[in-house]
């Protein structure tokens, strides 16, 4: 799923400074996964930001809303009341929602509270990893399910590199070297003799962002 | 004094044993009336201090005022306060115990009996070289204990100062055939060594001195907090049990005689404060308790097993010294063989 | 001297912090005058949003009355409670609240004296920091 | 708002039903003594025990120290008492797989010597597992070097024989303790007992230990009755040295008994045989039991640790209890003690025929719920699992039929849950409740 995590405080009180009431919009799918904008976090940095405020004597108002998910239109349009009485709208979901917000409010201002990271997994409780960036064309079947693109700093498509030592990334020594996790995984599947197979180079301007934003269209679906 | 206290079960002792068989009797749908000679439950262990550092100590005195508290809260389990044993009459399965509260005399009836009498703690000035009594720096663990739970401090008696060295003296009324105290009291070397780390954890720039013979262990955690206690600079331990403690009537400083096999020689060595580890003897009132039930002493001094099918049970530090941790599960195996007497086995 | 009688709030865990107010309060120890006591059953239900509430809504200090570690009755909640102090502490940073005003103390159900003594220098250190200047007027 | 810490609910949660069925994981004295007592109340007994024989550790031992029983017969006497009882059903070769459910309705799937398996369904379950021992620290090259539990076989075999060890007459022995477990007394008991009949055989025997642990009923007594035999004792700070030469050995140890350092001399003992304590050590497989009961491992692996508030019989889990060395190794009467007291919590589960959830307890909000298993990860009674509910959330599809949806939530079991609160407060989602 996606995770992120909160932004500078600084940040946030910064940008809501000309405001003295709000709209703090959680999200209740992903952030509230990971913790960074679910119910309990929105409260928690809507909270803080007030006793921020009342500390500098400028008090803010904040109304709390945590919908189920702030990308769905209908969703977005349930805090429309809400929205129509407050000056701005911090919200605290992934940047999509910060934008489905946006469209469907065109006056009002929406301030993003957390920093979209990536797309990952809960390694342990309490840590997320990288694992996917979504380039549009998987290759997970050739690289025994570990992605090079999302998980070697290089993207590198026939690894490893030389600078792959002890099992750990040159980059960053506390990070596995996506390659020895990929030949590690081929080994233990017996399909070692897959790794002398040349992957060839991604078509990175056909399906993944280099060609723009994308969009998935469903004609069936259509209504 | 009703009918309604003519309950099955008797449990003589009111205090962290009586209270546990009492609790969980009461569990298992078995009625029980609970008597204490003083005016309140709780008996030895419910004076006893937090022996916590920077973590919990596994003192288990935090466990007594719970298990008080519990009963308090408990209306179906009768507590005669304040009530003695007079008299006992009957036999297995249907005694008659003659009761006294306050010169006045009552009779009330039970299938079964158990005995948590509980303990005295050693009277430290059976032991004159040591000067308890008479030397106002000199205090028994059992002092402390209640200073620091009462009062949240320690100080010298005779001048209300912080001490800044303290040595414990170790085996005070235990495994001494002098004085025909032939036992381990088996909870000293840990409730000593707690109340050392307690104290060095309120108040660093004070110095303990553990004076000892063997270092009896207690429980799962004993050898990480033994470890702790041995790492601790502002502890020492020195094998060797003080023959004499003398005092300056003018500073009420002390010196303490010791061997000190490190420098091969009897030495005399200052202290602010002594502190002895007393152990556990039984009550004398209980002698006369055992006499009423017909209850032997064992070879130590603490009441012997009765036989079985007597419907009498002997728990808790009365049958043997025992720590709170060991009372109480003791007292749940208690609770459970009463059970099976009352069913017939 | 100023006549500001900061509010504590403190979270007591019915294990332990609970019964040693209770034990203060049979043994007539002395107690700071504006104090508001709020039992829990376990130190691990105090969230971090009602650490910050409680500042928040008026509260100078904050102090969470908890078991020893190795002796929470469930085993975590002391556990828990000590990372979510942390991390109200953090936020307290961010916003320039004193790291003072929040603090756990560990106690049993027999440590009346200490529970006294705490709040009453806890008391003495707040009256001497002001008052929180982050709270609803 | 801070002060809202429970929320009142009008209608309590079920009684659960509680059929007397348990499962003992430990076919030792303490798992059998459990059964016994278990048994004679009513209560379906099944003991699971790993090996092919029941008896356990204390199987090794020979004398009681402070009666003059005989260990063999007593354990002869519970197992046969044992296996004249109907309620009870031992399994041996057996392994527990799996544990899924909660108090009055676990299941547990269980792997049999035969290669079989089988489910039962205990309403608790009684974990009695003991502990391991490894061979004795071996002293140099470790030739004539035995364990206590050897000697103890030795003495039992030569009860009324002269002494002898691999042929030869024995006449010295001593024994060396606190090398390992210094928080452990049973190698003092077992020493000391061994101690007294080796000298009463005519053997001469020193002990050699750290600190001598008497601290258990008798043994100051016992203690005194070997110096009197004319049993030495030696303490040491650093453990002794250990010489051999000439097929002879001799242990080398400081005489601490003198004062003045100048006169302190070492004392040789020369030792026909050496005794050394066993080290007793958690059983590793108990890592593994934790993981399938979701138990939580103390200190060096062993079980639960000695937590005050979980009075040595409790676990972390409600319906399931510990008892004996698979917490910490004790001399028998304690263990035994902790048997009885096992007893004793099973009796007051059962009293009344089903357990009435306590107060309070947490519910979650499957509407709320996101799933992300925060509190199934942190709920340190294994009390919530993520379940299929009835009901529509956000994320299902419409009911086909009732109970059919495509997503899940979490659900707090009302039985195992001790409304701690833990998950309340961690769920990030607020989708918990705490009711009361």
């Amino acid at each position: 799923m996606i995770k992120a995590e909160q932004k500078p405080f600084e940040e946030i009180l910064e940008y809501l400074a000309p405001y003295n009431k709000i709209l703090l919009s959680g999200c209740g799918a992903c952030v509230t996964v990971c913790h960074a904008g679910g119910e309990k976090e929105g409260a928690l940095l809507a909270s803080a930001l007030r006793m921020a405020r009342q500390k500098i004597g400028k008090p803010l108002e904040i109304l709390e809303s945590t919908p189920a998910r702030q990308c769905e239109p209908e969703f977005a349009q349930e805090l429309s009341d809400t929205i129509g009485r407050v000056q701005a709208v911090l919200s605290v979901s992934c940047g999509v929602g910060v934008q489905t917000l946006a469209r469907h409010f065109p006056e009002t201002q929406i301030f993003p509270g957390v920093n979209t990271s990536f797309m990952g997994e809960t390694v342990a409780h309490g840590v997320w990893e990288e694992r996917c960036q979504a380039c549009g064309d998987c290759i997970l079947e050739k690289t025994a399910g570990v992605c090079p693109i999302a998980r070697c700093a290089k993207q590198l498509l026939n690894g490893p590199c030389g600078g792959s030592s002890n099992g750990k990334c040159e980059i960053k020594r506390e990070t596995d070297c996506a390659w020895q996790l990929i030949f590690d995984r081929s080994k233990s599947l017996g399909q070692l003799h897959r790794l002398t197979e040349i992957i060839p180079a991604k078509q990175w301007g056909v399906q993944s962002r280099d060609s723009g934003p994308r969009r998935i269209v469903r004609e069936d679906l259509k209504v | 004094m009703t009918d309604d206290n003519n309950h099955p079960v008797l449990i003589i002792g009111g205090g962290i044993s009586g209270i546990v068989c009492a609790l969980e009797l009461n569990r298992i749908g078995v009625p029980v009336t609970l008597i204490e000679k003083e005016a309140s439950l709780g008996g030895l262990a419910a004076r006893f201090c937090c022996k916590a550092s920077e973590a919990c100590n596994k003192c288990f005195a935090c466990v007594v005022d719970k298990k008080l508290k519990e009963i308090n809260e408990q209306s179906q389990i009768p507590q005669l306060t304040g009530t003695e044993i007079t008299g006992v009459a009957g036999g297995p399965g249907n005694y008659k115990v003659s009761l006294t509260k306050a010169g006045k005399v009552s009779e009330l009836a039970a299938a079964a009996i158990v005995v948590a009498a509980g303990v005295d703690p050693y009277d430290a000035s059976g032991k004159g070289e040591y000067g308890y009594g008479v030397i106002k720096n000199v205090v028994t663990a059992r002092d402390l204990e209640e200073m620091l739970r009462f009062q949240g401090k320690i100080y010298r008696p005779s001048d209300g100062k912080l001490p800044q060295s303290i040595a414990f003296i170790q085996c005070v009324g235990s495994r001494d055939e002098s004085i025909g105290n032939l036992y381990c009291s088996q909870v000293c070397c840990a409730y000593a060594l707690r109340l050392i780390r307690t104290i060095r954890h309120k108040y660093p720039e004070v110095n303990a001195t553990f004076l000892y013979m063997d270092i009896q262990p207690a429980g799962a955690s004993f050898h990480d907090f033994l470890n702790a206690c041995r790492a601790d600079q502002g502890i020492r331990f020195i094998r060797s049990i003080p023959s004499k403690v003398y005092h300056s009537p003018v500073t009420e400083d002390l010196r303490v005689r010791l061997a000190d096999m490190e420098r091969g020689e009897v030495v005399e060595e200052p202290f602010d404060m002594v502190v002895l580890s007393v152990g556990m003897v039984l009550k004398k009132e209980t002698k006369t308790l055992a006499n009423l039930l017909g209850l032997g002493l064992n070879e130590e001094g603490f009441l012997a097993a009765p036989a079985p099918g007597k419907g009498i049970f002997v728990t808790g530090a009365c049958a043997g010294p025992k720590d709170i941790d060991r009372s109480v599960t003791q007292a749940k195996s208690t609770a459970a063989l009463v059970h099976n007497y009352l069913n017939g086995r | 001297m100023s006549t500001f009688e900061p509010k504590i709030v403190a979270f007591c865990c019915e294990q332990s912090g609970f019964p040693a107010a209770e034990m203060a309060k049979t043994l007539k120890l002395k107690m700071p005058d504006n104090l508001e006591l709020v039992p829990v059953p376990c130190s691990g239900r105090i969230e971090t949003l009602y650490l910050l509430k409680a500042l928040e809504s008026g509260a100078d200090g904050v102090v969470v009355f908890a078991c020893y570690e190795e002796n929470c009755k469930y085993m975590q909640g002391n556990v828990r409670l000590k990372s979510r102090v942390g991390y109200a502490k953090q936020i307290m940073t961010k916003i320039g609240l004193e790291q003072e005003r929040l603090e756990i103390f560990h106690v049993a159900t027999n440590s009346g004296v200490k529970f006294s003594e705490f709040l009453m220098q806890k008391a003495d250190q707040l009256r001497l920091l002001g008052p929180n200047l982050g709270k609803m007027a | 708002m801070y002060q809202t810490v429970y929320e009142s609910k009008t209608t309590a949660p079920a009684p659960i039903h509680l059929k007397p069925e348990v499962l003992i994981i430990g076919g030792g004295i303490v798992g059998m003594t459990v059964a016994r007592e278990l048994a004679r109340e009513g209560v379906q007994v099944v003991i699971a025990e790993k090996g092919e024989t029941l008896g356990g550790g204390a199987g090794d031992l020979r004398f009681f120290y402070d009666r003059p029983a005989d260990v063999r017969k007593w354990m002869g006497e519970l197992i046969s008492a044992l296996e004249g009882e109907g309620n009870i059903h031992v399994l041996k070769g057996a392994k527990l797989k799996r544990l899924d459910g909660q108090l009055g309705r676990f299941q547990a799937l269980i792997s049999t010597g035969d290669g079989k398996e089988r489910t039962l369904s205990p309403s608790a379950v009684v974990v009695a597992t003991g502990c391991i021992t490894l061979p004795a620290e071996a002293m140099g090259d470790g030739s004539g070097c035995i364990g206590s539990s050897e000697m103890e076989k030795l003495l039992a075999e030569s009860r009324d024989l002269p002494l002898a060890w691999k042929g030869q007459p024995l006449k010295t022995v001593t024994f060396i303790l606190d090398l390992t477990n210094d928080d452990i007394k049973i190698h003092t008991v077992n020493a000391i007992k061994q101690a007294v009949i080796l000298q009463e055989k005519g053997c001469r025997v020193a002990v050699v230990a750290r600190d001598l642990k008497v601290s258990a009923s008798g043994m100051e007594r016992l203690y005194r009755r070997a110096r009197e035999k004319g049993v030495l004792f030696f303490k040491y700070d650093d453990p002794p040295v250990v010489s051999r030469s000439g097929g002879g050995i001799s242990v080398e140890v400081q005489d601490m008994s003198v004062l003045r350092k100048e006169e302190r001399e070492t004392v040789s003992l020369p030792s026909d045989l050496l005794v050394i304590g066993e080290t007793f050590a958690a059983d590793p497989e108990t890592l593994e039991l934790c993981r399938v009961m979701k138990l939580r491992a103390g200190a060096d692996g062993a079980l639960m640790g000695d937590n005050p508030q979980l009075l040595r019989v409790m676990s972390n889990r409600r319906g399931i209890f510990l008892a004996g060395a698979c917490r910490f190794p004790q001399v028998i009467t304690e263990s035994l003690s902790e048997a009885h007291a096992v007893v004793q919590e099973v009796k007051a589960l059962f009293h009344g025929g089903a357990y009435v959830p306590a107060n309070p307890v947490a519910e979650v909000d499957p509407l709320k719920c996101a799933v992300c298993y925060t509190c199934v990860r942190l709920c340190p009674h294994a009390a919530i699992g993520v379940e299929r509910y009835g009901e529509r959330n956000v994320y299902s599809a419409p009911a086909e039929k009732d109970g059919d949806t495509l997503w899940g939530a979490a659900r707090v079991d009302t039985a195992a849950c001790f409304g701690c609160g833990i998950c309340v407060a961690e769920c990030p989602a607020k989708a918990i409740t705490l009711y009361q």
